[in-house]
Parts: structure tokens; C-alpha cells; sequence
């Protein structure tokens, strides 16, 4: 569960998030639309702990993200642009390293079969191509089995297949009751995974998307959002 | 494949130990000071001249390798071989043997003639930035992944490391010195040769020379048969 | 605090960093080096040294301080990885503690080099216990870990932050810095006893207060 | 060599580093410090003062740079901009040149504040003419630049790229160290004039032969 | 026109690119498709001299990348995935220091408000997010109007609209004659904007593909992509 309550962000006079209200259930999947600049990334990273909000909360599965940060931790995967990962250290050194700050004990090789790396295992991160990182992000963002999902635009970078492969992904992941919430700029990504979404736009929700809506209704709804 | 590298280093060195051993034996074996063989004025080394033939082939041994470094870098940068690559590398790891072995002689050179191991004798000191060059070119070798940019990379230094080189032969000149200089003409640090002298020290100069060559053949080839063995592991993956 | 935590960011940063196997030599060689440089100051057997030799002692520290210490976060900073860790349920004190104590490994094992190769090669005759001028040495260097590594993770947003935050990073560490000299010299030169210099233990009540600030204060540097 | 675009890359350099002015910042506070230090290493009127000053006082600089120069490169390679500058049409020499340039512009800014600060708080005597220490300190920074860029360009792809930087610099920098500090000494202590200085000339020779190693090889350095 | 010609490029011992040949008429736009790790950047960045090929030769518009590769690069623009933009300059000033840098004089004032940015001209683009910054990029890349555009991912991060936009804006590019080499694991983006590609996979062209064929066609293609 994810409520999100006049929630507002500002940097410096800027403000990037202004008065957010959103309330997504547990086992939902929710799609966060809007053009660039939007404030999506800043939403997330506020519901990520890694910004502290101006004003408002945020609470995931009841606990407040500023209050206590540690256990709200615990309750998310966060997959983003920046894939988090060590250049210096293998693949598999990442992810153990990961498992160990969460204190669990992942099947790690079986994670790195879940995104095809398992081949490059003892490769270096450094090496890898752009879409490998990700893929490699993909598997540190689950490896504790987190209630929540954030997931900023995590199909960046990802090849056809990868693509394909992370939405079964994310529907077996769905199926096992987890609360994804989902940027991206694709309608079909969108409308893929997610039954219900709101759009933003300069911080503030404009309107709210189902998604399940004929895909027409939906073409119409993104041209109109970069307005 | 590493194994063999491992063995074929402990061997030679070993044997590069025992060939010194006999070199010091065959020269102490000469007996006390000849003052034919070594003139010296008001000699206050007794038989720490001997050490001489070691510290000047070193010496020698140290300015070649530098020159064979430079040589293989520019090569390398021209040609993109990486043959040339392989002789400059091996000739910096050589190189750093014989300054160490340069620096060893030296230090007793020194105790015996200033009366300490280390004297901050400019000759001294510069040697011991010889010593540190090579060391340097070898970290930034070992700083760097990638076969081609190593290479790149390292004789870029490798050329520039050379300037130590004149610099070590004029330190002498440009900073106060107690190192004497062969053939000099102010008497009281002049140091000469003569003829039974030269023949030793041409006789020690031509061995070392052979060692040289012959381990930096060596090296060379082990490094391309490993480098060789890499290539066969990765295509086989 | 949890200690399994610190242990494991501590492994992780030396292990990325010993990748190069060399980073040791390289320490080693880096020290060696400096410490050679000093030589050039002055004639090496000339009373001066005497007179300056804590003091270039310290510098050298102070300098190879400075270079890896503000590497720990910033590069973590720019790489992104930082995020990471903020992301795992690590409370923010426990990635403090461990580059702090990851620097300090990092310091205490260039001075397990430095200080035996600094006596040798100046011949340098301490009038104190080398013992004392050692642990008044790795005195200095964990209060100047403590400080360098939390004023790191400070400057890491400095471009966001006021200008007067960078101005206020190597002042601070003044104090430790002169006070360290001062009892190097009384250590090396006047052959004090460690227990009866004053200004040791100035170091230790400055840096329990730093530390103590630095775990209070470390949570503001973090959050954006 | 197109000195406009030198022009233009050095600009930007500054116009970027006088936003957070961070390496201005430290770079003078590092070279502050250090002075004060070494206040601190020797009873201030001790004759050991003026036999050690010059060569402090041209290591502050040394270490100052160390610490600063090697930014230049390293930045721009892990921000990405170098990519940037290399994929514009400008020759891979005026890159170097450019940043050889803005190093120089900082290394004397430092000096412009840091020699004056040092004959204060020393209250040092200088024997010979303070405008001569001064063009003899200019030079030895001049080649200290010219190396120090160059060099922290050649380690931009290495692991542990700064302390690789400073064990390579400083044993080619050892023939200016030294002939700087022997031609300091010569001003500031034995009163000679800066013309009649056999290694001034030294230091100019060095210098030209390392701009054009230099520049024939920096484009090995940049190609991958 | 891009020819090249038996082109390699092996890191230490991994081979990223395995004798490549491909041909691009001037004013033709190519796609270069094909899985994570297939080594599309590394072709990209050797066409753009950024990298120098192990063997074989890549010519622009005759010019040879190796032998001339300062006249090659006032051929190119370049978008990839890093923006090459300094984050304490303004975007205004990072175009003016490039368009100095190409010794060109483009009406960046217009460049701006073509990727609407024109109300950020004056914040530093560390501010900016991802998309803006890729926005900037492209106004960065076409600032010399070169002949040739080398679009590596371009679209990432880019909203609905922006990507619309750039759309727009490389069919105006292609009308004027440039050439266009894309990499894209976007369908409808290849198909959209390129008549003719190939698909790259461990570094060898295992097949051209027409990207004027019909949709389930591509589709077809697309899908076993990643086999
Ligand atoms: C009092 C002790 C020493 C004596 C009598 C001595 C003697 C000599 C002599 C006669 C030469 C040939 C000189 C010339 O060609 O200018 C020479 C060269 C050399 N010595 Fe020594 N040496 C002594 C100590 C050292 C020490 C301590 C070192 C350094 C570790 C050293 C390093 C060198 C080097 C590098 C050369 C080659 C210099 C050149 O010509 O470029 N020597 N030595
Ligand atoms: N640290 C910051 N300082 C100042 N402004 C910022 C900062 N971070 C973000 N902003 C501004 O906040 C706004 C929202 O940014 P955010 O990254 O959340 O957008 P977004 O919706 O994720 O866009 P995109 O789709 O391009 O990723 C932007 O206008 C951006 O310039
Ligand atoms: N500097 C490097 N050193 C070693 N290997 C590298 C290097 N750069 C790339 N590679 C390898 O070369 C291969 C091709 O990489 P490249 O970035 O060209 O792939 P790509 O086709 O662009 O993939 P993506 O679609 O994910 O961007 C990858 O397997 C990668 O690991
Ligand atoms: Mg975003
Ligand atoms: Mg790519």
C-alpha cells in the first residue's frame, strides 16, 4: 500500500512536487505518466527515502517514509536510471553485496538466470553494455523480496526480449501480491502492466488513467499530455 | 598456465642469484687491494673498490634497460605491435632488477667510502628515482585493464621515464657530490683504470650484458606464450 | 549500529579497491616517494632536520590523507552507488562509520609503512619512545579521519550547498593538525612522555566530540 | 594548435570552476594550511627556518598541486564531457594545451596569494631580489603544470587514478624539483641574481623538451 | 554516406565487433538493431572516432575515421545516451561553448525553443531531469548541422511528446539530405523513421532487414531478435 498525502517538494524556489495525493492498494499496479520534468523521479525518490519532502507525507504499508526510514527501506525494490551497481565488482560480488546489507539470503545464480546473465557472472559490471546494468539492476532491486515495487522508467536501455522478459517479470511478481508503482514514457509499457495510473504534470496530478481503457481512448490521452 | 610463469621466475632468479655468488666469488677471490689494478688516491676502502665493477655494470646494465624501454615504447606507439610492447615491459621488470642490484652495491659502496648505507648522494638519490620510474611505469601497468590501453598507456610513460637517465649522469654535476668520476681531472676524486683493471671490467661488463639480453629474451618469451595461452582460454569460451 | 553491516561496506571498498592488487604498492610506493621529496628541503643531515622532521612527518599524511580520504564518498557520489546504499536498510551513522573506519585502515597502514621508512632513511634519532611518536601519529590520523571522512561526505553536495560549508572543512581540521605537530615535536625532539603532554589529550577530547557531532549531524548531510 | 578554441575550453573551465569554485577553494585553503603548518614545524625565528624555507615553500605548491591539477582530466572523464569535447572537431593537443593553460592560470593564482602570505608569516628574509624567488617559483610551477596535466590525462583510465598520479609525477618531476629548489635557495639565501643561475636555464630546458614529448604524445593518450 | 568495411574491434579478448560491413547511401536512414551487448555503440563510437577499431576501415562521406578524424567529426552529430553536457553550466551556455568548440554559429536561442527548452535556457543543466537533458543534447548535436547524424538510443528517457517532437524533427533532418544511422530496440521507432537496417548480434550482421515490410512482418523479426 502506497498513500501519498499533499505531498509537495521544493528545490531552491522551484517547485517540483506540489500538493500530491495518491492512494495506490496493496497488490495494485500504478502507473505515473507525465512529460519530462513532471516530478516523477522526485516523487519516487521521496517515496525511496533518498529525499525528504518540504511538506505532506508518505506512507508505504502504514509506515511513514520520513519517520521511519530503515523499515520503509525494507518494504521496497527500486529499479531507476541509475543501476546502483559497483563498476569495480562482478556481477555476482553486486549482488551478494546487496543481499548483504538486506540481511537476506537470496538464490543469487538463480537470480542472475532470471535476467540472462548468469554467463557473465564473474565479468566485471564496468564491462557491461548499457542494457546489461540494467537488466543486472533489475535483479539487485528484488533480491529481498520487497512488498513494493518502484520502478522509474526500468525499461530504459532493455532490448526487445529483456523488455518482454521484465513484464513477465513483473506479472509474476504481481501474481505473488505485490504493489508496483511505474514510470514510464510507453503507452504499451503502461497499459502492459498496470490497471490504474494518474498523469502529472509540473508536480501537480492533472487527471487520473484507467488503463484498462481501449487503447484509442489511451493514444488520445498521451498526445494530449505533453500539452 | 600462471604456474609455469611462477616456476620459470623462481628459476631464473635463482640462478641470477647463483651466477652473482660466483661473480663476487671470482672477484674476491682476487686477494687484497692490487694497487695496480686500482688506483684510488689515499684509498680508504681497502677492498671496497672491488664492488666498483658491480655498481658501474649495474650502473650500465640500469641505462640500457632504460634505452631498450624507450626504444620498445616508441616502436610500439609507431608499429601498434605488441611484440614491442612485450620487450619494453620486460625490460622495465629487468631494468628494476638492476637497479636494485645497483642500489644494493651502491649502499655498501657507500658505507665503506662515506660511512653510511644512504648518503643523499645526488648519484644516490637519482639512481634510487631510476629505481622509482621503472616501479612507476609498472604500477600504472598494473593500474590499467585492457591489453591495448596498458600498452598505449605505459609507453607513453615509458618514453617520458627516460629523462632519468641524463639526469642520473649529470646529477653529479649539477648538485654537490662526493661521487667520484672516472678519469677526472681534479686529483683528489679522480678515479682510473688501468689496463688488467679495464680487462676485468670489460670481461664483467660483457657477462652482465649477456645476462641482460638473455633474460630479457626469456621474459619476452614467456610473456607472449601466457599471453598466447590467454587467447586460446577465451576462444575456447 | 549494526556492526555485521559496517563490516561488510568496509570488505566491499577494499575489496573494489584492491582489485588492483597494486593499490598496496602503490601506497607504499606513494609514501616512500613523498617522504624522499623531503629530503630535497634541506641538507639531509643538517640540524634543520631535526627541527622539521615531525613536522614533514605529519604533512605527509596530512597529504595522503586528503587524496584517498575525500575519494571515500565522493566517489560513491559520482557513481551513483551512494544512492544505492540508501536504498538498503543501512542506517546512515553505520555508512559513516564505515568509511571512516575503512579511511582509517587506509591511514593506519600507509603510517605502519611510513614512520619505520622515515626513521631510516633520515637516520632520524627520536628523544622520545618511538613507540609514544607513533601512537601520537595515529592519534593525529584518526581524528583526522573522523573529521576528513564526515567533512567528505559534507562537501559531496557541496554545489547545492553554500560556499562557506567548503570554507569550513580544512579550518576545522587545524586544530588537530597543529595540536598533533606539537606533540610530535615534544615526542621527537624534547623526548616528552606521552602521558604527560597536554596537548595529546586535547587530540582524544577533540576527536570523542567530533565524533559524537558527526553521528548526530550525519543524517542531515545525506538527506536532499 | 587553434588558440581560440584554447581560449574557448579555458573559459568554460573557469566560468564552470567559478561556479562552485571547489578546487579554487580547497586548493588555497590546502596551501594556507600547509604554510601554517609549517609555521607550527619550526620554532618560526629558529635559524633551521631559513635554511628549510625555500624548499617548504615551493612543496606547498607542489602538494597543492598534486591535490588540484588532477581534477582537470579526471572530471571531465567521469562526467562524460570529455567524450563531448572529443567528439568536437577541435585537435586532441588543444584539449591538452587548454587545460595545460588553466592549470597554469590556478597554479599562479595560488602562488600570487601564497608567496606573499609565506615572506609574512615567516617574516622571512629573502637574500636576494623577492621578484626573481618570485619568476624562479613561476618557472618551477610552469613545469610542474606542463608534466602534472599531461600525466593525469595518461592515468584518466587507470584504477586508483590519484595515488597512480602522484607515484608517477613526482619521479619526473624530480629534475625540476631539484633545480628549483637549488635556484631558490640560490635567491633567497645566498642573495644570487636570477640571471646568473646555471639551472634557471636547466628548468627552461626541461621544460621545453617535456611541452613537446607532450604534445607528440597526447594523442596516444586519448585514443582508445 | 557511412561505408564501412571489415571493421573489428576486440577489447583485451572479447571481440565486440567481428568484421563488419554495411553501406549507407548519403540521405538514406539506416537502423542498426539488435540485443543488449550486441555492439552497436561500440560501431557508433568508432564511426564517431571515439573509439579506434582493431582492424578494418569506416569511412564518412569518404573520410576516413582513423586517417582524417578531425574533418570526419565536423561530419557527425552525435546523441547517445550521455548527454556530453556540463552540469554548472546553463543550457544556453553549454550550447554556446559547443557551437564555439565547432567554430559554428547556429541560432541557439532557436535550437532551444526546437526542444523546448527555451524557459530553462537559463538553469544549470545539473537541474535538469533526464529527459531535459537529453532534450539538450540533441539541440547540442545538430548545433553545426552536420551531414551525418549518428542517434544512439536517442529517444531514451524522452516523454511521449518529446519523442514526437524528435520525430518531427529528424523526418525535417532527413528531408534536408542528412543521413541517418539509429540504434533503437524500438519497433515502432526503427520502422517509423529508417527504410532499411540491419540486425547486430555478437558483433557479427546476422541479417538486413526492411523496415518498409509490414508490421507483423517486423514484428516477427523483433521477437526472434533476441534468440
Ligand atoms: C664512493 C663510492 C663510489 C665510487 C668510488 C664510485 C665509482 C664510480 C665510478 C668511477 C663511476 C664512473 C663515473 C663516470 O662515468 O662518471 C661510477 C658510475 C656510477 N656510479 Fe658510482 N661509485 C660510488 C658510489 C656509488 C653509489 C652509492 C651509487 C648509487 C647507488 C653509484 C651509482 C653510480 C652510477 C648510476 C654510475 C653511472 C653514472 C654515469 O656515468 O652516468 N655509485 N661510479
Ligand atoms: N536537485 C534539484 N534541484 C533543482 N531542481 C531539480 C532538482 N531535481 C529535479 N529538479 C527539477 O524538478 C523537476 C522535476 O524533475 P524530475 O526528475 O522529477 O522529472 P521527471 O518527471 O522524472 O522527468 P523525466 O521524465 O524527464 O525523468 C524538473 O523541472 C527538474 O529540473
Ligand atoms: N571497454 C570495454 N571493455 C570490455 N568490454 C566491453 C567494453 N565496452 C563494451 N564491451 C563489451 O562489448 C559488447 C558490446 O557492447 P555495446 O555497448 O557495443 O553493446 P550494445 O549493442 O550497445 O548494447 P546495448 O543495447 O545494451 O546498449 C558487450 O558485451 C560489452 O560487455
Ligand atoms: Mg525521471
Ligand atoms: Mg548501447
Amino acid at each position: 500500500m502506497i498513500r501519498v498525502e499533499e505531498l509537495s517538494k521544493r528545490f531552491n524556489n522551484f517547485t517540483a512536487l506540489d500538493g500530491i495525493n495518491l492512494h495506490i492498494k496493496s497488490g495494485e499496479s500504478f502507473a505515473l505518466l507525465g512529460p519530462n520534468g513532471a516530478g516523477k523521479t522526485t516523487l519516487i525518490r521521496i517515496l525511496s527515502t533518498l529525499l525528504k519532502p518540504t511538506s505532506g507525507r508518505a506512507l508505504l504499508n502504514n509506515i511513514d517514509v520520513t519517520v521511519e526510514p530503515e523499515d520503509a527501506k525494507r518494504q521496497i525494490g527500486v529499479v531507476s536510471h541509475n543501476p546502483y551497481l559497483y563498476d569495480e565488482l562482478t556481477a555476482l560480488e553486486n549482488l551478494e553485496f546487496y543481499a548483504g546489507l538486506y540481511e537476506s539470503n537470496p538464490d543469487i545464480p538463480e537470480l542472475l538466470k532470471l535476467v540472462n546473465l548468469d554467463s557473465r557472472a564473474h565479468d566485471p559490471v564496468g564491462n557491461f553494455s548499457r542494457g546489461m546494468k540494467q537488466r543486472l539492476s533489475i535483479a539487485r532491486a528484488i533480491l529481498h523480496d520487497p512488498k513494493i515495487l518502484l520502478l522509474d522508467e526500468p525499461t530504459s536501455g532493455l532490448d526487445h526480449k529483456s523488455r518482454n522478459n521484465f513484464y513477465t517479470l513483473v506479472d509474476r511478481l504481481k501474481s505473488r501480491g505485490k504493489t508496483i508503482l511505474l514510470t514510464t514514457h510507453y503507452l504499451e509499457e503502461a497499459a502492459g502492466l498496470c490497471e490504474n495510473g494518474v498523469i502529472l504534470k509540473k508536480g501537480v496530478v492533472t487527471s487520473s488513467v484507467d488503463l484498462k481503457a481501449p487503447q484509442p481512448v489511451l493514444e488520445k490521452i498521451f498526445e494530449d499530455m505533453g500539452r | 598456465m600462471k604456474f609455469e610463469r611462477k616456476h620459470a621466475q623462481v628459476f631464473l632468479g635463482t640462478l641470477w642469484i647463483v651466477v652473482l655468488a660466483a661473480m663476487y666469488k671470482v672477484l674476491f677471490g682476487l686477494g687484497p687491494l692490487k694497487e695496480e689494478l686500482l688506483r684510488y688516491p689515499g684509498d680508504p676502502m681497502r677492498n671496497g673498490y672491488k664492488i666498483f665493477f658491480f655498481s658501474m655494470e649495474a650502473a650500465a646494465v640500469t641505462y640500457i634497460a632504460f634505452t631498450v624501454v624507450l626504444l620498445g615504447s616508441a616502436f610500439y606507439l609507431k608499429t601498434k605491435d605488441m611484440k614491442w610492447d612485450r620487450i619494453a615491459s620486460s625490460s622495465a621488470r629487468l631494468g628494476l632488477v638492476f637497479t636494485t642490484i645497483l642500489l644494493i652495491n651502491g649502499a655498501i659502496f657507500s658505507n665503506l667510502a662515506w660511512g653510511a648505507y644512504w648518503n643523499w648522494d645526488p648519484r644516490q638519490t637519482s639512481s634510487l628515482f631510476l629505481w622509482f620510474t621503472l616501479a612507476a611505469y609498472l604500477t600504472l601497468r598494473g593500474a590499467v585493464d585492457g591489453v591495448e590501453t596498458r600498452a598505449r598507456l605505459s609507453a607513453v610513460l615509458g618514453i617520458f621515464g627516460f629523462v632519468g637517465v641524463p639526469l642520473t649522469h649529470i646529477s653529479t654535476t649539477i648538485w654537490l657530490s662526493n661521487h667520484p668520476a672516472l678519469y677526472d681531472t681534479a686529483q683528489s676524486t679522480g678515479f682510473s683504470l688501468d689496463r688488467s683493471g679495464l680487462i676485468l671490467f670489460m670481461t664483467l661488463m660483457t657477462s652482465f650484458l649477456a645476462l641482460y639480453i638473455y633474460l630479457l629474451w626469456l621474459t619476452v618469451k614467456i610473456d607472449s606464450l601466457e599471453e598466447g595461452s590467454q587467447k586460446v582460454f577465451s576462444g575456447e569460451l | 549500529m549494526n556492526p555485521l553491516l559496517i563490516y561488510r561496506i568496509v570488505c566491499k571498498d577494499l575489496k573494489s579497491e584492491l582489485r588492483g592488487k597494486e593499490t598496496i604498492n602503490f601506497m607504499f610506493l606513494f609514501s616512500f616517494i613523498s617522504l624522499l621529496m623531503f629530503n630535497f628541503a634541506a641538507d639531509p643531515f643538517s640540524p634543520a632536520l631535526t627541527e622539521v622532521g615531525p613536522g614533514l612527518l605529519w604533512f605527509v599524511f596530512i597529504f595522503t590523507g586528503m587524496l584517498g580520504l575525500s575519494r571515500a564518498f565522493i566517489k560513491e557520489k559520482e557513481t551513483g552507488t551512494l544512492e544505492g546504499l540508501l536504498l538498503a536498510p543501512v542506517s546512515t551513522e553505520d555508512i559513516l562509520y564505515a568509511k571512516t573506519f575503512y579511511n582509517l585502515l587506509l591511514m593506519l597502514g600507509i603510517q605502519l609503512i611510513a614512520f619505520p621508512l622515515f626513521i631510516v632513511l633520515f637516520n632520524y634519532n627520536i628523544a622520545g619512545s618511538a613507540l609514544d611518536a607513533f601512537i601520537v601519529l595515529a592519534l593525529g590520523n584518526i581524528a583526522f579521519v573522523v573529521v576528513g571522512s564526515f567533512m567528505s561526505a559534507l562537501v559531496m553536495n557541496a554545489k547545492s550547498r553554500e560556499l562557506v560549508l567548503q570554507i569550513i572543512v580544512l579550518p576545522l581540521l587545524l586544530p588537530v593538525i597543529i595540536l598533533t605537530i606539537i606533540s610530535l615535536r615534544k615526542v621527537m625532539i624534547a623526548g616528552v612522555n606521552l602521558l604527560s603532554i597536554g596537548e595529546v589529550k586535547l587530540i582524544v577530547f577533540y576527536v570523542a566530540i567530533m565524533a559524537v557531532l558527526a553521528s548526530i549531524l550525519f543524517e542531515y548531510i545525506v538527506e536532499e
